[in-house]
């Protein structure tokens, strides 16, 4: 494959891995910091989606893409507060609700997108890159790598401030005291709901903020469908991560490198079928699991919404 | 006060008053009211009619952390930590997130406690992995740390070691000299009069009376056991269940466990070389500190723990090969200490749960399809053959108390052919009248010629109901006594085995 | 403490069984029927009236064409009918699953797997076997494919403990590429271009009911969900499973094998789930297509979960959103109103009805 | 036979600058061009089309345009059931007379000469083909493609990639795929893709060829000029609606299911669009190749194998 391995190659290789992980580590941060409080977030899908269309709608409006961010997390919110109100508070159930959001939310931004730019395709201009002399002229990994938006970084220091939220302050122990023994949480004074509702609307923002780079950075624009199950994606990585923000970044990053390399297989002129090079990041998770799957502890009390004094 | 459960009044119409530097015991059968009236004082549930003052002013405790900034601090029946959170994790649980635990300030805390209290606890160590009087000690040193005006205690020894329940006894006793109110819930009348200063019994919600300090001090133990026994249960004391039972035993062989080991891991003790036997009409007690390998005994025997050598025989037969449902019909029954997470299925209602371990027999299935008027007739049958309290056959078993739901699993095994019953721990956590009754039970199926395996933690029951006593520790037995119903000495005997110091003597017959 | 994890014990009234949901008389069952069907329904058509009329469409004209073309007209009927089949056969397959306590969210691949090779297979039997053995094969087939793409998460799950969300999930995601992959490269007619199973003739599929265009799948469908329900909640081994959904150690205790009464569950729910998939095929559509995925199995999952896993009330919804597809398809063509708008329309019909569920529950727990 | 309404049936929406816009626009032409109504049933997705079909058939149309290649076989069954005609696609063997008709639409020529010019116009020597998914009309065209490029100058690289399993609406996808694309050396990307392929274009927009210069973009099916941020090179543009037209005819003389239709470069249902990025004296001689082909002179055949495409790109060493 000497031909084509150009340094341009493998970095645009890197680039790729680490664009496509980015909506996915962000996803599955928000995912876990639900899950580690005992809510089953189906519904980030929706979440992702309506953070890509609010995400684009604003960048596109403001020029900005950093008020396109701050519009993607918004709409995530948005999703994510009818599922806190109606699974949290209400203790609906959180698989029929989420794929109902799911669902709603496909709908929805197809519709409006349909009114709103189906005539038009707007395009968002390539995004600033952050530009670190010195490290983004490194050769291969300098562009991949130090040549991103900053965005990318924020979504990395975000795996380090979680990490130490989760280690270092009561945060960490009162959401597993909420996912593991609601109840003790409850009764020690804490508040089950609330620290639920702050999860859930956390993995809204996160989602949001995803689907919004996916729309901004990633793609440019908005196409209805677009996250394309980057959520369930998001869900499993949070299960498989059991906890620690460092492996949602590694898994992510794995994903995402698989991706990459489905299209350098292809690039390269690999006479393997299309269709069975694209099966090899879910197979490689699947492989994950057979491994170490046993380790994937999840919280007790995941999926069951908590009434105080119910038996 | 006044609380109402569909169908049932919880608590009717109760007052009482608690006052600091006294220890306030609430006395009731099981479904008196008493862990309603916790649930009310510490904010998990809000009270229909009536209400509550604090100091002279109304207050209204429409949460738990209300009542904890009340001043209330409350140890719950069932525990309230969090076993994969660590010790200090647990006691500072419910702080605000954003804070660091406090770690230095609560292990100066815990020094303190240490010396005024003798609590001493592992800050780092998982909760799940400590034993369950440790677990309880974190509940009592949470409640400490918080500085609390009221501790409240629902059932806290009954998971204590007689020792721990002394030490536990103390504890209260200084706490209320710096200032506190204790209210402490206990099934034990001895605890009762030994510990506290006033006492309230409640009967089917209401307040059936209440004995202050001064007519305390003017009882001797048993004086004041017999008032509150007339309170309770509305009949005279003197069925004093410690009396030794008279042996029934054939000389037919029931059980035989010849040299049975099992494997342990880190969370359970392996068996080693484990031998017994057991005639017909015959109760062997097992005693025992708790987790001493007893439920890996009983597990083992009935089926549902592999063993890596040994045999089993029942009646002659071997039945070491043989599965669990097997077992049952051959007429080898195992009532789990469990009841809850192993015995029942507590979404199931009571007619299903009476037939879980026949899934698939005559007459309640026929040809694999299921009879529920057989189903039906037969839980109505139990229901009133062992009295349990319970809206109907239908109501999903979760939602009976702990006693009733003893009596279900109870009549579960007895029913249809029993030869053999091994017992684990059958009356924790029942109450008095309750645990009679199923003492009486089991003395009385021996009386029929079954034979009985009775495990228990405390040496009291099995000194009334066996026989013989194998005393277990660190996976073996450690010897057989004859229970000649020679009292303390025999205690001792049994005591220093248990602790591990008597030499191996293996069991004979 | 209970373990909440797992579906069966998400409602524990419905897994308790559906003959103790008796005790509610106080409230009429019309009441009930409002504040848990109607009521819901209503409100979720208001919801969605007012995101129509946001895009200038009058919602009665809307909602009258669905009526007319779902219901009330006699082919509208017919598609709704036609529809219901493969739905009603992943119905069957939740159910079991669901109430034995195993999220199998995998069906669509299941389902996938067993259409292509129920595609795969059949037209070669055409003229080899008798046509209801034909059919049979295929159906035989399906069950088994979708059932061996269980296998990995049931294994997981019984002998490892590996929550079975994600295995199911990752399995499904390979399954939809690996049915693609097949089509294109294993099964393909080699007398078209576009990359198809070969297609198995009209004639030689199931038989439609009477004069009518609807399959009989839908008969077929129909006896799946009431015999798994019955399976469910009247057999002895419908109890066994249920237990292990309950409460593994609880049927640990009582002598059953979890770990193969867990295989056995996710066996019989993927093997539904590729029936369900050999019924879209043998009895509607015929071949399979590369890239083709209806992806009905998510949607059904929020309908047996209203349904609180009893097969009756899950036939009930099926019609109900079958009806609401093929209408919605009609009105959205004349109206010039985006397909995807269906989709809101379910969106809202679930949470809605999930609402009344709600207020249900709080209604008899104050009578109570 | 009286045909008073025809309808066309697609899988997407008709607003997506490609394959369902082209096929409403034709439909809505021919009908207007014929005199006679029309019914737009999009958005219908790809699964089973059997319902909306027997309800338009219902609804009184005589000829039914299933613009799907999902749809064909449905389409005949349809037919049969109800008696009216419907035409498919990419079934060629597919004819009934009088019910079923076959419109294998297929821009192989058309790519074919994208494919002479984008190999006169790279400078990178490189040029890239990028799709969302490997149906037969796309590998047809992608052939096209590499053909027309080898036989300009077999000096210059292919490259070639599918984006991934999400890929019809995968403009993140299609936006990574590309720039991977551009930086195994790319400067002209042949693109084929739904709403994938704006974000083809969007790579191609933002991202510079490893020489430097700008990437071009040559499009399919639709013309996305009045999109253009002057990155399109051309597009492979198709006309359905001189077959439609004739359908309606031939329907109208009893001819219908008689023979099937297609696309050509000959009366220019496929044709180039000319951008101000074209490269005019690239341009002529694109132009003149096209008169050959029309001429017989070049003959290219449709290829709508994946593995066809394969073995025509580069395989890297
Ligand atoms: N949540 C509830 N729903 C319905 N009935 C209840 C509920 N909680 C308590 N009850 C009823 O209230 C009565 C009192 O229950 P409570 O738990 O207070 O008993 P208790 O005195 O603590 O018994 P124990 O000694 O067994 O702990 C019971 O008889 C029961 O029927
Ligand atoms: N959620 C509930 N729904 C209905 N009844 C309940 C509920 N919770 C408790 N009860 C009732 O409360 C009573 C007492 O419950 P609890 O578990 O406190 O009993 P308990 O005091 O622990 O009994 P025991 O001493 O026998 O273990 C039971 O009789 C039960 O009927
Ligand atoms: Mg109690
Ligand atoms: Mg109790």
């Amino acid at each position: 494959m000497g031909g084509l391995l150009t340094e341009a190659f493998l970095s645009s290789l890197f680039t790729g891995a680490i664009v496509a992980a980015i909506p996915m580590l962000l996803a599955g941060l928000g995912e876990q910091m639900s899950e580690k409080a005992g809510v089953l977030n189906i519904g980030i899908e929706g979440m992702m989606l309506m953070g890509a269309y609010m995400g684009f709608l604003v960048a596109f409006k403001t020029e900005s893409l950093w008020l396109g961010f701050l519009g993607g997390i918004l709409g995530g919110v948005l999703v994510a507060i009818v599922m806190a109100v109606l699974c949290v508070r209400l203790g609906l159930n959180q698989i029929v609700i989420g794929i109902g959001l799911t669902l709603g939310v496909e709908g929805l931004t197809a519709l409006l997108h349909h009114f709103q730019f189906s005539r038009t395709y707007p395009r968002l201009p390539a995004p600033e890159r952050l530009n670190i002399p010195g490290l983004t002229d490194l050769p291969v990994i300098g562009p991949s790598l130090f040549g991103r938006h900053l965005i990318v970084y924020l979504a990395l220091i975000a795996v380090a401030v979680l990490a130490y939220l989760y280690r270092r302050t009561n945060l960490g122990m009162t959401l597993r005291a909420a996912g593991e023994r609601p109840a003790a949480l409850d009764v020690a004074g804490g508040n089950v709901l609330g620290i639920r509702v702050f999860a859930t609307l956390f993995t809204g923002g996160m989602a949001g903020l995803g689907g919004a780079y996916l729309a901004n950075i990633g793609a440019g624009l908005f196409i209805p469908f677009m996250t394309g199950g980057a959520g369930f994606i998001g869900i499993v990585l949070a299960m498989l991560a059991r906890g620690r923000p460092l492996w949602v970044l590694i898994g992510s990053l794995i994903f995402g490198a698989a991706l990459s390399m489905t299209t350098a297989l292809q690039v390269a002129g690999s006479n393997i079928p299309t269709d069975v090079i694209q099966m090899l990041p879910f197979a490689a998770v699947m492989l994950v699991l057979v491994l170490f799957g046993r380790r994937a502890k999840l919280p007790s009390a995941l999926g069951a919404a908590y009434e105080r004094g119910a038996r | 006060m006044t609380k109402r459960f569909p169908g049932v009044v919880a608590v009717d119409n109760v007052s009482l008053k608690f006052h600091p530097g006294e220890v306030h015991v609430l006395l009731g059968e099981n479904g008196a009211g008493k862990s309603t009236l916790v649930g009310i004082l510490s904010g998990l549930q809000e009270p229909d009619e009536g209400y509550l003052s604090l100091n002279g002013e109304k207050a209204r405790l429409a949460s738990p952390s209300a009542s904890l900034d009340a001043g209330i601090s409350t140890v719950f029946q069932h525990s309230m930590l969090v076993p994969t959170l660590t010790v200090l994790e647990n006691l500072t649980l419910g702080a605000p997130w954003y804070q660091r635990p406090p770690r230095a300030q609560i292990a100066a805390r815990m020094d303190e406690l240490k010396r005024e209290f003798a609590l001493s606890l592992p800050l780092d160590a998982i909760t799940g992995e400590l034993s369950l009087g440790q677990q309880q000690q974190i509940e009592i040193a949470r409640a400490l740390l918080r500085d609390s005006k009221v501790l409240i205690l629902d059932e806290a020894t009954s998971m204590l070691t007689p020792q721990g329940a002394q030490e536990l006894g103390e504890r209260m006793q200084q706490l209320v000299k710096s200032g506190l109110a204790v209210i402490f819930i206990t099934h034990k009348l001895a605890e009762a009069y030994r510990y506290g200063n006033r006492i309230s019994v409640l009967k089917q919600g209401a307040l059936a009376g209440e004995m202050g300090p001064e007519e305390l001090k003017g009882m001797t133990e048993d004086e004041a056991v017999d008032e509150i026994v007339r309170l309770m249960f509305g009949r005279e004391a003197g069925q004093t269940s410690t009396d030794h039972r008279a042996s029934t035993a054939r000389d037919q062989i029931a059980l035989k466990v010849e040299n049975l080991s099992t494997q342990g891991d880190a969370d359970v003790m392996g068996l080693h070389d484990i031998s017994l036997s057991l005639r017909a009409g015959e109760i062997v007690g097992i005693a025992g500190i708790d987790g001493n390998g007893q439920k890996q005994l009983a597990e083992a025997m009935a089926g549902q723990r592999a063993l890596t050598s040994g045999r089993v025989e029942l009646h002659g037969e071997d039945i070491t090969g043989a599965s669990v449902a097997q077992r049952r019909r051959k007429g080898l029954r195992y009532l789990t200490d469990d009841r809850l997470s192993e015995g029942s299925v507590g979404a199931f209602p009571i007619s299903e749960n009476t037939v879980l371990k026949d899934i698939g027999q005559p007459p309640f299935w026929v040809n694999g399809i299921e009879r529920p008027n057989r189903i039906a007739e037969h839980a109505r049958e139990l229901i009133r053959t062992f009295s349990v309290r319970t809206p109907g056959e239908q109501t999903p078993i979760g939602r009976l108390s702990g006693g009733n739901i003893q009596k279900v699993l109870l009549g579960r095994e007895l029913s249809g052919d029993a030869r053999v019953v091994v017992f684990n721990k059958p009356t924790y956590g029942l109450d008095l009248q309750n645990i009679d009754a199923s003492r009486q039970r089991i003395a009385e199926i021996a009386g029929r010629g079954l034979g009985v395996v009775l495990i228990s933690t405390d040496l009291d029951e099995l000194m009334a109901l066996s026989d013989r006593i194998a005393v277990m520790e660190g996976g073996r037995i450690r010897g057989v006594v004859e229970n000649d119903g020679t009292g303390e000495a025999l205690r001792l005997r049994i005591g220093r085995m248990m602790a591990g110091e008597e030499e191996h003597k293996q069991a004979t017959a | 403490m209970q373990q909440d994890t797992n579906p069966s014990s998400v409602d524990t009234e419905a897994a308790a069984s559906g003959a103790a949901s008796a005790t509610a008389t106080e409230r009429s069952a019309f009441q009930r029927f409002l504040t848990v069907t109607v009521g819901p329904i209503v409100a979720a058509f208001l919801l969605s009236a007012i995101i129509l009329m946001l895009v200038g469409v009058n919602p009665l004209t809307y909602y009258g064409y669905i009526l007319d073309r779902s219901l009330f007209s006699s082919l509208g009927l017919e598609q709704t009918a036609t529809r219901m089949a493969p739905l009603l056969f992943l119905v069957a397959s939740l159910i079991i699953a669901f109430r034995a306590g195993i999220w199998n969210l995998g069906t669509d691949g299941q389902f996938l797997l067993g259409a292509v090779i129920a595609a795969a297979t059949a037209p070669l039997l055409v003229g080899v076997l008798p046509g209801w053995a034909v059919l049979l094969v295929g159906f035989l087939l399906a069950a088994l494919v979708g059932a061996i793409w269980s296998i990995i998460p049931a294994l997981l799950k019984a002998y490892q403990g590996v929550n079975e969300i994600i295995t199911t999930l990752m399995m499904s995601f390979l399954g939809v590429l690996l049915a693609s992959t097949l089509v294109k490269l294993a099964f393909r007619d080699p007398t078209t271009t576009v990359p198809q199973t070969r297609t198995l003739p009209v004639a030689d599929r199931l038989p439609r009911l009477f004069e009518t265009s609807i399959s009989s799948g839908l008969v077929w469908g129909l006896i799946a969900v009431i015999l798994v329900h019955l399976m469910m909640t009247r057999t002895s081994f419908g109890l066994r499973l249920r237990m292990v959904g309950a409460n593994p150690a609880a049927a640990t205790h009582a002598g059953l094998s979890v770990p193969l009464l867990t295989m056995a569950t996710f066996g019989l729910s993927a093997g539904f789930a590729g029936l369900a998939g050999a019924s879209e095929i043998l009895g509607v559509a015929g071949n399979v297509r590369a890239n083709w995925n209806p992806a009905y199995g998510l949607m059904v999952i929020p309908l047996v979960f209203l349904a609180r896993f009893h097969g009756v009330g899950a036939i009930v919804l099926v019609f109900f959103y079958s009806a609401l597809m093929i209408g919605s398809e009609s009105a959205a063509r004349r109206l010039g109103v985006p397909q995807n708008f269906t989709l809101v329309l379910v969106a809202s019909l679930l949470i809605c009805l999930g609402l009344g569920e709600y207020i249900d529950q709080h209604k008899r727990k104050k009578e109570r | 036979a009286d045909v008073d309404t025809i309808a066309i049936l697609t899988p997407e929406q008709g607003s997506d600058y490609g394959w369902n816009q082209q096929g409403v626009d034709a439909a809505k032409a021919a009908a207007e061009a014929t005199g006679v109504e029309i019914i737009v049933a999009e958005g219908l997705g790809y699964g089973d089309v059997r319902a909306p079909m027997r309800e338009i058939a219902a609804d009184g149309a005589d000829l039914m345009i299933a613009h799907a290649s999902g749809y064909n076989t449905a389409g005949p069954e349809i037919a049969e059931e109800t008696g009216v005609a419907v035409a498919i696609v990419d079934s060629p063997d597919a004819l009934v007379p009088g019910k079923v008709a076959d419109y294998t639409l297929s821009g192989h020529e058309g790519a074919y000469l994208a494919g002479r010019l984008a190999a006169k116009m790279t400078t990178t020597g490189t040029v890239g083909i990028v799709v969302s998914g490997e149906p037969p009309s796309w590998n047809s065209q992608s052939a096209g493609f590499a053909e027309g490029v080898k036989a300009e100058n077999p000096d210059v690289k292919i490259l070639y990639s599918v984006i991934g399993p999400a890929a019809y609406s995968d403009a993140a996808g299609g936006n990574r795929v590309t720039t991977s694309v551009i930086a195994a050396g790319a400067d002209i990307i042949f693109g084929q893709g739904n709403g994938s392929s704006f974000g083809m274009i969007q790579a191609v927009e933002s991202n510079k060829a490893t020489d430097g210069s700008d990437v071009l973009f040559i499009d399919v099916i639709g013309d996305k000029s009045e999109l253009d941020k002057g990155h399109l090179l051309t597009s492979v543009l198709w006309d359905m609606t001189p077959v439609y037209t004739a359908m309606i005819e031939d329907l109208k003389a009893d001819k219908f299911g008689t023979h099937g239709y297609s696309i050509s470069l000959a009366d220019d249902s496929v044709k180039l669009v000319k951008t101000p990025q074209v490269d005019e004296k690239a341009w002529e001689e694109v132009m003149a190749l096209r008169e050959q082909i029309i001429a017989g002179d070049i003959k290219v055949e449709p290829k709508f194998e994946a593995e066809d495409v394969r073995a025509l790109v580069t395989v890297a060493e």
